[in-house]
């Protein structure tokens, strides 16, 4: 699936840069990787922000190499202050060490001890003084100017990033940011590393998590979106909607998030793909109308985007922790999909497949994307179209006999849509018979329990239900978002000559139990990995009984990043 | 190519009805299937979309599309299908309980959105499939639930007159015990374009008998109707007893439906991303 | 706990009468119940309806012995059928042996075949002949006097029966039903069965398991109760309104379940001890509530009435298929408490433990009721009430150094409710630190997920977590409703002189691991019963790593109910 | 004992609100504070319950009790602490989003009920706290947020007119920029006996920095009120610009309240199951 295997025996370089309020951290970092990604590397940029509803401090951390970036590291190794306000909030999210950089602003006052303490270098640069040299100098642009230096970027690359980033802020802007740019740049001829820049490519994408959902909602064929706004979410939603209606499709903010799953299943009763997207705590007020989709058998999606939980919790930070609510999360006995991304590149196939697999198989397809995946900038390769064959079955000619719930041998029965002749039925959520008329015989009930589980068990998904890398004797499982740090581990133990198996699920639900079994049978060792308090997927793989006893949990809820080095611990340490 | 009209019973799928011999739902049944039979619906065209409660069963009774959603959502799932599919004729149905207490919110929203679509609701004051409760129409006073053994001691709710305040463009009242008049109704709902609300009276013979005496209560409008100014609407409505049938208020508003501007390419939209 | 184990060792009777709409055979049974109850027997009476609103065809299940009746046996002694209309419904759930006795009206036409197939006796009686000799005669009731002799009750019993269930309907109605009783009493003078009437006895109660539910709450202290009417719940909100006003408390029928949930958290926030109840659909509505109580650590119990599901599913039929949505159905990392009655009379002590248990953890209680328990009537003991030492931990005197989630040894913090000085706060479902302001600091979210954890984990239940009978090397584990069968097939066994160990978990979250592992140790066959599709006991107990791998699952879904023989044949040949 | 009264910043917590910098709510929050001063209410015996949003931060700013609770369900958890503590005052607030569009039907349900409380609305025609969208009171042709791309296309919803229409006895619209005023009102409102409405038109700088005019274009009503007639009420709502401030209406009914009746024991009552 990925090449992403290569990263972490490969070169990267991360850069942290905070400031108070206003002082424009998050716009310093984004020009910063996508000059990055004019020199030809790929990268990520992900954000941290305090309490305040906006213009808060806020810290930009970035990441690049020559080969895909799928996580941050365990350290930086360049910190940039262009204050140092409020820098107590997000130092245990900004690890240095003896072999990190800080750039800081002597008019800024001394680094502040906690920053010092593991050793890092410090290099003063006056951002201030530079910038009150020009009319409406900034210093966030002086001090990108600097760190592009540290970073061995091409001025040139880094004047075009600032162009294309700050170009709709009129030519004025341009030009002073320009201009501090170049005073930062020049200031100090001395680069500290020389990643050598891979040159600019023609398929490299700048994206989202969140707009790469949107992507592969379209790829997929969604054509009718409702929905409710939540954080992190709503970047999916705002990029749909004005492309949606371009492909004749439509997107409808409805009043709640009872109101948009129940839509999406009226859109899909008629016929068009339909989904929604949303965060744990309008997940949970969709598990009723989940439940209406499965028993009428109208194939909806729902792309969660995982936050802090439970209830409320802490919106704006990932946490991989709402597997449980999504895999076991309706009442009454309930099978269906359950996908994750493993990697903002992978949100486009697995959101495409999630709608399509909803499509084919007649059921509640949930993708469960997450904060740190939806919200962060990352250059990517430009994921390829993928054409699968997997489509709604319809009944375009039914006769008397049709039966909207008829067993068939795969368990999904074609589906006639409002406005074709003779086919006309009333698609239900009270338990069935196969015309669909409601019963409460034991037989019925047993009939339709069956085919809705078995036509998600029988079905062939293939070799995409996860990626598979590696070998040997020890292994690792993960899920979603946590498998860009897991696979940098397993690349630094094969840089070391040692070898760790990798298995990151796309398809939690339903659990290819004897694919997995295969790839368990003669491991040493297995750890679970996740982002979340309990251990859920560790839990729910005993659950369905593919774990081996011995089978060990590496459990870290949010909000910090489950970062390499810790995986690496639990491996050699017993968890 | 010239089809044979349709009757009413053609509209009926055939499919027993579970509700109780007397029940005014299936004089609403009976109306709809002859407003449809007057209006020449095409069945495979027509959607019937509905909620959970006795009422809220009619979709299988009728031999069109329909779809037997959840508690309170009829409203939501019928928004969704219509958006999606405006060429089809949307009719959403249910029960007091569903639409006003459950479903009151996107009562409120739908009327606001004026989509294209009809909605009735079989008033009979009561919860019916769970055994006679009080819903929002209730009178306070109505002391027959176990669960509120003193009557609700809260004015009962006023569709007309939300519906109203929520910008529903056609508001009509009807009675299962005219069911002339009420397929008139239907028909013109279902005729108008935007959002028509309509409620229908339609008694519960197992757990409020004393509706019979709707038969005597119920009575068309005395005012000179429909208007389509909704101050003199509003003081109708304030006015009345709750038991005037006929259509209350009919104005035009513009119908909401999502515009498809067809004129791009997934192709060209990616492009976007590339640096 | 109980004293059940002996039930099956002992003798009963089971009676079914059919009858198609108005035949009132519901009534019938009713009163041939509260007859046997006269005469000092325990019993059950179970019932089935067809797919009318109200009035359509009905079968009551009644069954009485010397001891308790915790369920449906495998076959009836007796089927008494008032007509034989729509008779195909209900064969299913009404089987029948040689042994059997089928007791009907040549008026009503021949036995169906489907009947006398298993070569049932059949003695005939003409209840409608005896019945149209007086004027308002009924002949259901001629057909209780025929049945309450063939069950050898006294005629005195069935009188007394007769007058107190049908005393509100008039005298005239109660002279024509006691003439039409004797009639039918003393048409034949053979009683088939001499059961020994163990002579009326002054501590019986007559319940339902709604109306135990009921009497639960209200013996744990619950005071504010707010819900919307579902099915098979609504009995519980029915009984307990007019009671709790009597008590200083109420009842507030909510607009919908989304509502009731927030109404009760903030009932419960003012320092009263409230609960809900609801079914299936209603829970799906309210898990985003139920995460809040549990952020917010504000007390509430939901007691969930389980039904066929999953979506509107059969809703007058029982299942246990809600435990999945019960222990993980919120989002986020959210562990809570799930309780099950193991009887009708367990209804009592579950829902006053649970209730206890919510307030003195400062957490969500959902007990997991069915329509089995909550809908059929049974004779039991009256439950003795029980002291628990369990309730909210107040801080009636707070200084300024107050902080609502303080960390303390118990984990549990001491709650200022409204009105005490000093102790203002603003309770939170976002995370939050001690003293209740919001934070997204890792540290914060940690020490709280772990508080919320550890005050469950920690806490000492004591042995009324299960009930656990016999001993032996095999094992069946169940839960909640099923428990009546299983116990029916201990006591078989133990009647053959074999022996088996019972473990019903009254408690299913937190599981009790170690006492679990403990029972489980020597076991040489583990079986877990449950009546779902997915088996999710079974799962959870996986999931928990609790079950040897060569434990097995009997898991079958409703609405049918689990029968003793069922059982004992999964027991015998491997599932 | 007499208790030095207190000032509105003694009802302040202290804690720092993460409102923008020239944000509409801190002058509700300024404005409530003092209504609570001039009432001299004992802090210990409110509650403030709220649901998400900016808006909905409101609670912990207070030194009083608060209950921050989930999206849309202020009134909810506000109903259930009342009923169960009918001793407090209790306050609930939020925003528009919260109070119309997500928690629509309780609103609809509280007006009904009569409960005695205030509920303050912080209106800013927007989502604020979610970064800017459309909320059932913008305006159907503001097209700043990507969600609704040319606007929602949908009325607004008229906040009073559906109060009235569901039977609050007191409405009344008050301005973030107009502090006095706004005072007045809550203080009406909290003394209201019944369920008081109270529409506070607090703008988001950051949003929607339009409502910059709203300086200019809010004014006190002409009209002579507040009304006791809801016909006339309705007019003034239907005929109004929104931007009216006052008490619209005000009339007395019946308040809410669950009665408890002590009069038995435990053990009497379990004593119906005895044969
Ligand atoms: C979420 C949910 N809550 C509650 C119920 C139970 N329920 C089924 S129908 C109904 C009320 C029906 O009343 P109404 O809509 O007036 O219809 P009627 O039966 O009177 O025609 C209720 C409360 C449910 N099915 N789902
Ligand atoms: C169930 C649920 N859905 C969505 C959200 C996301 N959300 C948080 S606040 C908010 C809207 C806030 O708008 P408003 O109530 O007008 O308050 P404001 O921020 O404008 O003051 C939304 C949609 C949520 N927290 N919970
Ligand atoms: S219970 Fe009432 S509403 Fe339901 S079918 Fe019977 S008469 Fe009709
Ligand atoms: S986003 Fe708007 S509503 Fe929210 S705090 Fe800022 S100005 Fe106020
Ligand atoms: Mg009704
Ligand atoms: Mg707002």
């Amino acid at each position: 699936m990925s090449d992403s295997s290569k990263q972490a025996t490969s070169q990267s370089y991360s850069v942290a840069i905070t400031g108070s309020g206003g002082s424009g951290a998050v716009t310093t970092g984004r020009i910063l990787l996508e000059a990055a990604a004019q020199c030809g590397f790929q990268g990520l940029m992900t954000r941290s922000a305090g309490p305040q509803i906006r213009g808060g401090e806020s810290a930009a951390m970035v990441r690049f190499s020559q080969d895909p970036v799928e996580c941050m590291g365990d350290e930086y190794d360049l910190l940039v202050g262009l204050d140092w306000r409020n820098i107590e909030r997000f130092a245990d999210e900004l690890p240095l060490s003896d072999k990190s950089l800080i750039l800081s602003d002597p008019a800024a006052g001394e680094v502040p001890a906690l920053l010092r303490s593991n050793g890092a270098d410090i290099l003063e640069v006056p951002f201030k003084k530079f910038a009150s040299g020009l009319p409406g100098g900034r210093l966030n642009m002086v001090a990108l100017g600097a760190t592009a230096l540290v970073c061995g970027l091409d001025l040139k690359a880094l004047e075009t990033s600032v162009k294309a980033i700050l170009g709709n802020k009129g030519e004025g802007i341009v030009e002073t940011a320009l201009l501090a740019v170049r005073l930062g740049y020049n200031h100090d001829h001395r680069p500290r590393i020389t990643l050598e820049a891979p040159g600019k490519s023609a398929d490299h994408w700048s994206i989202t998590g969140n707009q790469a959902c949107g992507v592969g909602a379209l790829r997929g064929g969604t054509r009718f979106v409702a929905a409710y706004p939540i954080t992190p979410a709503s970047e999916i939603l705002e990029w749909l909607a004005p492309r949606l209606e371009k492909l004749g499709g439509s997107l409808l903010q409805a009043e709640d998030e009872l109101a948009s799953i129940n839509m999406i299943i009226g859109a899909s009763f008629g016929g068009v793909p339909s989904l929604t997207a949303t965060s744990g705590p309008g997940l949970s007020l969709m598990v009723e109308g989940l439940g209406l989709a499965l028993v009428s058998e109208t194939p909806v999606t729902v792309v969660n985007v995982m936050r802090g939980g439970p209830s409320t919790g802490i919106p704006t930070k990932s946490e991989q922790s709402d597997l449980n609510i999504a895999i076991y999360g309706l009442h009454g006995d309930a099978p269906h999909l359950v996908l994750a991304p493993l990697s903002i590149r992978d949100c486009v196939f697995t959101t495409q497949w999630a709608v399509q697999l909803a499509e084919h198989l007649q059921t509640v397809a949930l993708v469960l994307s997450d904060q740190s995946l939806g919200q962060s900038q990352a250059i990517i390769k430009a994921p390829p179209q993928r054409e699968l064959s997997l489509a709604r079955k319809v009944e375009a000619t039914p006769d008397a006999e049709y039966q909207r719930y008829a067993i068939t041998p795969d368990n999904v029965s074609a589906m006639s849509l409002p406005g074709t002749a003779g086919g006309m039925y009333t698609a239900d959520g009270l338990e069935h018979n196969p015309r669909g008329t409601p019963s409460s015989m034991a037989v019925d009930h047993r009939t339709q329990l069956n085919k809705r589980l078995h036509k998600l068990e029988d079905f062939d998904f293939g070799e995409d239900w996860a990626d598979v890398e590696g070998d040997g004797r020890q292994c690792i499982i993960t899920w979603g978002s946590s498998t860009g740090a897991v696979k940098e581990v397993a690349g630094w133990l094969l840089a070391q000559g040692s070898s760790i198996k990798i298995i990151s699920i796309r398809l939690l639900a339903p659990l290819q139990h004897d694919r997995l079994k295969d790839l368990l049978k003669d491991m040493e060792k297995v750890l679970v990995v996740e982002q979340n308090h309990a251990g859920q997927l560790f839990h729910y793989l005993h659950a369905e009984g593919v774990l081996p006893v011995s089978a060990e949990s590496l459990a870290q809820p949010g909000p910090l990043p489950l970062r390499p080095g810790r995986i690496l611990r639990a491996l050699g340490g017993g968890g | 190519m010239t089809v044979p009209a349709l009757k009413a019973k053609d509209y009926k799928s055939g499919i027993k009805a579970v509700w109780c011999p007397g029940c005014g739902h299936f004089a609403v049944l009976s109306a709809l299937t002859k407003a449809m039979a007057h209006l020449g619906l095409v069945k495979e065209e027509v959607a019937v979309v509905s909620g959970i409660g006795c009422s809220s069963r009619l979709p299988a009774y009728i031999d069109t599309y329909g779809f037997h959603g959840i508690h309170g959502r009829a409203l939501a799932a019928a928004s969704g299908l219509k958006a999606a599919r405006p060429d089809l004729t949307v009719i959403a149905a249910g029960g007091d309980g569903d639409g006003f207490s459950i479903g009151g919110n996107h009562f409120l929203h739908a009327c606001r959105r004026n989509m294209n679509m009809a909605y009735i609701v079989m008033d009979n004051e009561v919860y019916g499939m769970t055994k006679g409760q009080a819903s929002p129409t209730t009178l306070p006073d109505w002391s027959n639930s176990k669960m509120t053994p003193h009557g609700t001691g809260i004015p009962s709710f006023n569709p007309a007159a939300i519906a109203l305040a929520a910008g529903a463009g056609f508001i009509a009242r009807g009675f299962s015990g005219e069911p002339s008049e009420l397929t008139r109704l239907l028909v013109e709902a279902i005729e108008h374009p935007g959002f028509a609300f309509v409620q229908v009276l339609s008694g519960c013979v197992t757990y409020r008998p004393d509706q019979k005496l709707w038969k005597e209560e119920v009575h068309p409008s005395e005012s000179d109707l429909p208007t389509d100014d909704p101050v003199k609407a509003a003081q109708i409505i304030q006015a009345g007893d709750g038991k005037a049938t006929g259509v209350i208020y009919a104005k035009q508003f513009p119908v909401w439906q999502p515009e498809n501007r067809t004129d791009s390419k997934l192709n060209t939209i990616e492009k976007e991303f590339l640096l």
